[in-house]
């Protein structure tokens, strides 16, 4: 019993149809301990937490908690076995409050007012105990991204959780909020707290885990040590190849502005507002955009690619104005001006997720003469288009009638990065252009920027990823609350400078 | 004085009116916001008139009648339930075959039990939820104004309306102040959320549309046994829709639903006020214009509430668990 | 095979509480006095009027008859392609070899109850309730307050529609709350012709303790005591009469208009309303009733109303 | 989440829709027979009378046009993700539309007449979407509750030019004067009598043709063209069409408004194919039973034909019945009506998750 582990699973199985999504999944997780789990997008990290969590049912295999076996219906009986879990996706209702997200299900008396007034209590405890603080009262809609996570881990503890699943848990915060996550894991553990801990990004792994398990194609490929391993290691047992960068960066020489904006002022969301706004960028430089989720990058995008008025100032592109008080120019004129538009929520924006891949591989594109004359469709020139990005990029599956949902997100971001280079745009405006992607299609993709920029492109990318636009950017620019807060060479940038200025940090502009 | 009469007259008729508007605005309204949409409550209320009517008829008790009213209600809810739910089937097109099914299933029903051509019979004021005359209604009644008020308005409904008042507040403190209404506002905006939290999404919906069963079912015995005496086809006459209506201007809250209703209820008893008077400038409006009067009324405050559609977001879509 | 007459109905369906109901009831008397059957039809929708006429008249019925103003139409096209076969038209008139058209004078029968309404009102105040605004009602108007002002000069009069679309004939609640309005306004007698809506105001009456004139049929007995009269639209002897001549080989074609003095509207005295309407009241009537026979009385009528198109 | 199709087209096209109907054929069955009748011979009565004799198959497809024009209808608003209940009120201006047409030019000239007709109908009924469609793009007000409210103000607009400016001279109803004579669609009936061969198709007009030629430009617009790709593109999801630099404001408006406009011209068949007068209740719930066939049809033009072609059949075999059996009174076919819709339009899922299962399994064997 003593050296029983704290959460233990034996031959996991789990298929959706066709795919086996888990096959014989092995995870021994000692209590007191941080647990990694690495893989690709759909190497299968998220069903298994599923099951763990009682979401889904497995289809073979056994779950061990603390030595018992565990038949898990639903999520309330992982909870009353001491399991919480703070999903990819957060599960909060955004009108409510913190507390009521917190107390939604555990209300414990059916008057809500004394419920609320009794977890206020026990909240304010556990908050001084693991130095939360967070408003209680305020509705979700309205806090960052960073609390609103907080919010789902106060919530499983509030629910008695002793083992906590962390799934992909960094991929929206900033470099603070990590470093803060971080520490709250530590504590977590330092008060015998077991946790699993999700993520793409491997120097986390390195950072706060102890154990770690690599899975691909559903398969557990290695367990070992944190300590023993190496993040050049653990990726090339998650794609089951070397990683390599292929396209060096050769030193880019600018002249021409391809994008420049013009003391621009426009109205954002949730009251936000982009203030005087100038920047460049010049042909064959890639220029990173860092901030906050929330502070402005999405705006900026926005105004740039003709989705949003601005109130003041001027948008050029090469020589012609694009934008200004009183112009917002169609998306489709744009494009036919040079400028390819990778949107920063895929699915919400840069794809129909209904439609097929055929579809989808001329959005934005079906008015032109190669798709389209007279209003009418060219069916045979459009499926031969798919077909030529689904082999240039190694779409898989090879399938171009399947709908896009259905593909993994790497091979959907590889399919819209094939639309929008396909017609060798002189300007090409990138937002977050791996998220939730995995390392093999991440290097593939960075891999593509810097060709183009060699190519003498000019690009702009908007990350909230620091790695990423430290290592594919010329320049970094840094937004907070609307504004530039400063720009500076990739060679001057360092994690720490670019995060102080994230939190709005004047000083570090140059 | 003429005119402060004439507004009394108005508004009890108004109390009249919206007693159903409102009791089926609440049960479309916890229906939508457990992520159900009910465009079924003109059938529902049909079904539950005709019931009640039927019942009381035979019966000769109007509380039988209320009682066989609610149980048809509640039946076709939960028939809706089961096809949203558990059929994953589209809501909308389930609501139509409901009103569609119930105009043909109650005439056919009343023929074949009363042989009446699609009416039950008409109901003896013992089988009726007559009117309730307040105490000391007639003693205050010569008291000037606040006598008025009461006696004429408030006193004199029949009990369901005064039901129906005691309602509204128990369904707001349902929403706001229990458990229950936090979970069900919760399911509406994002069952996924209420599922990881260890609630039954499922449960909580068919919980949802048995208490939008019992209000609608309250709405159509109203109808045939409190306003009316009796059953007649397509007596309903659209009601529902309008419900429907009235709760989208109430932006599925309690308060300013009820308040859409009087609204509707005010506007309709106006229009029948309106016949044949004429108007100073106007003149008389053809009758045509003032039956036109709350629709246009309805578009133009749709229109007013520019973007102000705070719809609860799962409404309308079922819930996929995946496993 | 014996005698089978056909009995078409309009949209309003056989149980309309009004002149299709009536109809129905003509033709089970006609069942039941002479034991040979009959078959009917409602239609859904006009389209089904000309289909069901032909439908019969292919079989060659012995005689078919369609109820109603909206048949015009179908039987002007049907009887002219069949002119073997025998069609009576109630409400409405068809100029053919092999058609009998049969109108009422409702505005006459309209005229008798509207000075009961006028005789009896103690505030001066009579109400009508239409039921669908269309122009065959406003004749019952126009013959009611004709009546009323015969008797008295200084009436006020209130009136309303209870709608404009045929789901006007259905909806007893509105009606009911136009009724209760007009009596809180002071009317005191109210004479609705709305089909099953005047059911309503049959109902508001009963609530408000006021009195109600029913309508087509005789609806004395709904709420005895306070119904006051009703307002007889024979379509029933009509459609009894066309089935019996048929059988008996006497059917002509041609227009026939019944009104009082043929008997085919009237209003209603019964053992419901004795005590209502008083001998004296009784004694005015039958000297209008001989005078409009006589024709020293002319009722008038609305422009496009069906005597005579 | 994931769709993957799991089902041949075959078996989603026609199996699943038939079990569905043999189990609305089955609850409606089962009715019947609680009414004292047998359901056997009151089912062999509707197909008789459906399809049964020249006439009866006149009437199946003259019923079938409404309603191919009103899923239509509703489906083309619902491609670009909207929701048109307002079939009903359209159909009624269309048809307003129409009668002033033919008014305005049926003495001058018959052919013009009927051609300005067929633009009056569909542009009075498009323009009665309009509003709707404007303040749902412009103001975000929901169109189904002010598509409903369109039906009400126009049935009392009707009502009101019938007893008013267009009353019919003496008439008694809410109608309109006859149309000048030749002023009409030619019967299918006359058509083959030229071409030499008897076809009694009673009331069935051109304007069945009209709707099939609708249908196919239903489809052809949808797949074939860019705007039906940008109009699906709305559809699926707002913000992808505007990165695409499709104006959501204009494209909502103008796909309300070809909905819109295939309602109104369910006139064609109902008053300028039959009636020959404008009524004023022409439309009689077809605009909302489109909403059926719509979904019946899984919003493609061929299957909104087929569901179509069902409910024309419910209806004249559902007349035939009533003319037959004299206990089984109209009210009962619009529950049979119902009990269709429910089954075959909100209930698609009832059985294919176990034929889905079946066919899994076969699968998975030859697999094995
Ligand atoms: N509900 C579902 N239905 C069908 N297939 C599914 C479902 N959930 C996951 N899959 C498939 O199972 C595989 C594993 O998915 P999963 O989400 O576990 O991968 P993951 O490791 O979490 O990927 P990511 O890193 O992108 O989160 C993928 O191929 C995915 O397409
Ligand atoms: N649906 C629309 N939404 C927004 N803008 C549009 C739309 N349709 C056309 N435009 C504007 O009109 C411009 C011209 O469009 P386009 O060139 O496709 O028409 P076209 O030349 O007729 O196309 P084709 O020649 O292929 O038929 C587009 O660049 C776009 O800015
Ligand atoms: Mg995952
Ligand atoms: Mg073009």
């Amino acid at each position: 019993m003593t050296n029983a582990f704290a959460i233990e699973a034996r031959g996991l199985s789990k298929s959706f149809g066709d795919v086996k999504a888990n096959d014989q999944i092995a995870l021994k997780v000692p209590g007191g301990t941080v647990h990694g789990i690495v893989g690709e997008n759909g190497a299968g990290k998220s069903t298994l937490l599923k099951m763990l969590f009682g979401l889904y049912r497995a289809d073979s295999g056994d779950i061990l908690v603390c030595g018992q076996t565990q038949h898990f219906t639903d999520p309330s009986d992982a909870m009353a076995a001491g399991i919480g879990m703070v999903h990819q996706h957060f599960m909060l209702v955004e009108p409510f409050t913190v507390l009521e997200n917190i107390i939604l299900g555990a209300e414990g008396s059916a008057n809500l007012d004394a419920a609320k007034e009794a977890a206020r209590a026990k909240l304010l405890m556990l908050e001084d105990q693991f130095g939360f603080n967070l408003p209680l009262d305020t509705p979700v809609e309205k806090l960052s991204v960073g609390v609103r996570q907080r919010a789902e881990i106060l919530k499983a503890l509030y629910r008695g959780a002793e083992i906590l699943i962390l799934d992909e848990p960094t991929a929206v915060l900033t470099p603070q909020e990590c470093e803060q996550l971080f520490a709250l894991v530590r504590q977590l553990k330092d008060q015998g707290k077991t946790i699993l801990f999700v993520t793409h990004k491997l120097h986390e792994i390195m950072a706060v885990t102890d154990d770690v398990t690599v899975i691909r194609a559903g398969k557990t490929v290695a367990e070992c040590k944190t300590a023993d391993t190496n993040p050049e290691e653990l990726a090339e047992l998650m794609v089951g190849a070397k990683v390599v960068r292929k396209t060096a960066r050769k030193q880019h020489e600018t002249e021409i502005a391809r994008l420049r904006l013009t003391d621009v002022h426009a109205d954002g969301d949730h009251g936000l507002e982009l203030k005087d706004i100038n920047l460049e960028v010049f042909d064959g430089e890639v220029l990173g955009i860092a901030g906050v989720a929330g502070n402005g990058q999405t705006e900026l995008l926005e105004i740039i690619t003709g989705l949003r008025a601005v109130r003041e100032g001027v948008i050029h592109m090469g020589g012609e104005i694009i934008a200004n008080d009183r112009l917002v120019t169609n998306p489709i004129a744009l494009r036919r001006m040079g400028m390819a538009h990778v949107a920063e929520d895929r699915l919400k924006t840069g794809v129909v997720e209904s439609m097929s891949a055929r579809d989808n591989a001329i959005l934005g594109y079906q008015r032109e003469k190669e798709f389209s004359s007279g209003g009418i469709l060219k069916l045979k020139a459009i499926a031969q288009k798919a077909a030529a990005y689904f082999e240039t990029q190694d779409v898989r599956p090879r399938n171009p009638d399947l709908p896009i949902a259905s593909f993994s997100g790497g091979n959907q971001q590889k399919l819209v990065i094939a639309r929008e280079i396909a017609r060798d745009p002189q300007l090409m405006v990138i937002g977050q252009p791996t998220r939730g992607v995995d390392i093999g299609a991440v290097t593939k993709i960075h891999d593509q920027i810097t060709e183009l920029r060699n190519a003498g492109k000019a690009i702009l990318v908007v990350s909230a990823d620091l790695d990423e636009l430290l290592s594919i950017s010329d320049r970094i620019a840094v937004m907070c609350e609307g504004e530039i807060v400063g720009t500076m060479n990739v060679e001057d940038a360092t994690e720490t400078k670019l995060g102080l200025m994230m939190a709005g940090d004047k000083r570090e502009a140059s | 004085m003429e005119f402060f009469t004439d507004m009394i007259l108005l508004m009890d008729s108004t109390l009249r009116t919206a007693t159903p508007l409102v009791l089926a605005a609440l049960a479309g309204l916890v229906a939508e916001r457990s992520g159900i949409v009910d465009i079924g409550l003109e059938g529902k209320m049909l079904a539950a008139a005709f019931a009640a009517a039927a019942a009381a008829a035979v019966t000769g008790s109007p509380w039988m009648g209320m009682l066989a009213g609610v149980g048809a209600s509640v039946f076709l809810a939960l028939l809706h339930g089961w096809v949203s739910i558990a059929q994953r089937g589209n809501q909308i097109v389930s609501g139509m075959a409901i009103n569609i099914a119930v105009a043909g299933l109650a005439p056919t029903l009343a023929n074949f039990w009363f042989q009446k051509g699609g009416q039950t019979p008409l109901l003896g004021d013992e089988a009726r939820f007559s009117t309730i005359t307040l105490p000391f209604a007639d003693a205050l009644a010569d008291v000037p104004v606040i006598g008025a008020l009461y006696s004429e308005l408030i006193s004199g409904h029949n009990l369901i309306t005064y039901l129906a008042a005691a309602l509204i507040p128990l369904v707001a403190w349902m929403l706001y102040k229990t458990r229950f209404g936090l979970r069900l506002r919760a399911v509406g905006e994002n069952p996924e959320a209420v599922d990881t939290a260890g609630i039954s999404v499922t449960l909580l919906r068919y919980q949802a549309m048995v208490i939008a069963g019992v209000l609608c079912g309250l709405s159509g015995s109203v109808l045939s046994t409190g306003l009316g005496g009796g059953f007649i086809r397509d007596m309903s006459a659209g009601k529902g829709y309008l419900a429907l209506a009235a709760m989208i201007f109430g932006r599925w809250k309690p308060v300013p639903t009820l308040l859409a209703c009087l609204l509707f209820g005010f506007v309709d008893a106006l229009q029948g006020r309106l016949q044949g008077v004429a108007l100073p400038l106007i003149g008389e409006i053809p009758v045509q214009f003032t039956m036109m009067l709350p629709y246009v009324l309805t578009v133009v405050i749709l229109a007013g509430f520019a973007g102000r559609m705070d719809a609860p977001k799962a409404s309308g879509t079922p819930y996929e668990k995946d496993h | 095979a014996d005698f089978t007459p056909v009995l078409l109905y309009d949209i309003g369906g056989k149980f309309d509480k009004s002149f299709n109901e009536a109809a129905h009831t003509g033709g089970e008397r006609f069942k039941e006095e002479t034991g040979l059957d009959y078959k009917d039809f409602e239609p859904n929708s006009e389209t089904q009027y000309e289909q069901a006429l032909k439908r019969f008249a292919r079989r060659k019925a012995d005689l078919i008859i369609a109820v109603g103003v909206g048949y015009s139409v179908a039987v002007r096209n049907v009887a002219s392609k069949y002119p073997d076969v025998k069609f009576t038209v109630i409400d409405a008139i068809i100029d053919l070899p092999n058609v009998q058209s049969i109108t009422f004078k409702e505005n006459e029968g309209s005229f008798l109850v509207g000075m009961i309404a006028a005789m009896k009102t103690e505030s001066n105040t009579i109400g009508f309730l239409g039921g669908m605004d269309i122009p065959l009602i406003r004749r019952f108007e126009r013959g009611y307050r004709q009546g009323a002002e015969y008797v008295k000069g200084d009436l006020t009069f209130i009136e309303n529609y209870v709608g404009t679309t045929p789901s006007a004939w259905n909806d007893p609640i509105k009606a009911a709350e136009m009724a209760r309005s007009q009596y809180a306004r002071g009317a005191d007698i109210i004479f609705s012709a709305a089909g099953p809506s005047g059911l309503g105001s049959i109902q508001a009456a009963k609530d408000t303790g006021n009195l109600a004139i029913g309508v087509d049929s005789n609806q004395n007995h709904v709420a005895p005591g306070y119904v006051l009269t009703s307002m007889l639209k024979r379509v029933d002897l009509a459609v009894y009469h066309a089935m019996k001549a048929a059988e008996a080989g006497e059917w002509k074609p041609g227009h026939t208009v019944l009104g009082l003095a043929e008997g085919g509207v009237d209003f209603a005295l019964d053992e419901y309303n004795a005590d209502l309407i008083t001998a004296e009241m009784k004694a005015k009537l039958d000297e209008a009733r001989a005078k409009i026979v006589s024709g020293e009385i002319v009722v008038s009528d609305v422009e496009g109303s069906n005597s005579g198109h | 989440m994931a769709a993957q199709k799991k089902l041949p087209f075959w078996a989603d096209a026609i199996l699943l829709p038939t079990l569905n109907l043999l189990a609305a054929f089955l609850v409606s069955g089962l009715v019947i027979w609680g009414l004292g009748e047998d359901p056997l011979e009151a089912l062999s009565l509707m197909v008789d009378g459906a399809f049964g004799f020249q006439e009866g198959v006149g009437y199946t497809f003259y019923y079938a046009t409404n309603f191919v024009f009103t899923g239509l209808a509703v489906s083309v608003a619902y491609h670009a993700g909207l929701f048109n209940i307002g079939g009903e009120g359209q159909a009624m201006l269309g048809g307003l539309g129409l009668t002033l047409a033919v008014f305005l030019v049926g003495d001058v000239s018959p052919v013009l007449a009927v051609l300005l007709a067929i633009v009056g109908a569909a542009a009075f009924g498009g323009a009665w979407a309009f509003i709707p469609a404007y303040l749902q793009a412009k103001r975000g007000s929901h169109v189904v509750i002010t598509t409903i409210m369109f039906n009400f103000i126009a049935s009392a607009l009707l009502a009101y030019l019938l007893v008013g400016p267009l009353q019919r001279p003496g008439g008694q109803m809410p109608e309109s004067a006859d149309f000048p004579d030749g002023v009409s669609l030619m019967h299918l009936q006359d058509l083959f009598a030229m071409m030499g061969f008897t076809y009694e198709s009673g009331p069935l007009n051109l304007s069945a043709l009209i709707a099939v030629l609708c249908a196919v430009g239903v489809w052809f617009m949808l797949w074939r063209t860019r705007f039906g790709y940008e109009l699906r593109v709305v559809g699926q999801n707002q913000n992808a069409a505007r990165y695409a630099g499709i104006s959501v404001t204009r494209m909502t408006v103008i796909a309300m408004m070809i909905s819109g406009g295939l309602a109104g011209m369910m006139g064609l068949n109902e008053l300028l194919g039959e009636q020959l007068r404008l009524l004023g209740n022409f439309t009689l719930g077809y605009g909302f039973v489109g909403i059926a066939v719509a979904f019946m049809g899984r919003n493609h033009p061929v299957g909104i034909v087929l569901a179509a072609m069902l409910f024309g059949a419910l209806y004249q075999g559902g007349a035939e019945l009533a003319f037959e059996m004299p206990n089984i009174q109209r009210d009962y076919i619009v529950l049979i009506q119902g009990l269709v819709i429910l089954f075959a339009g909100a209930m698609e899922h009832l059985f294919r998750d176990p034929v889905e299962r079946v066919f899994r399994h076969f699968s998975e064997r030859r697999a094995a």
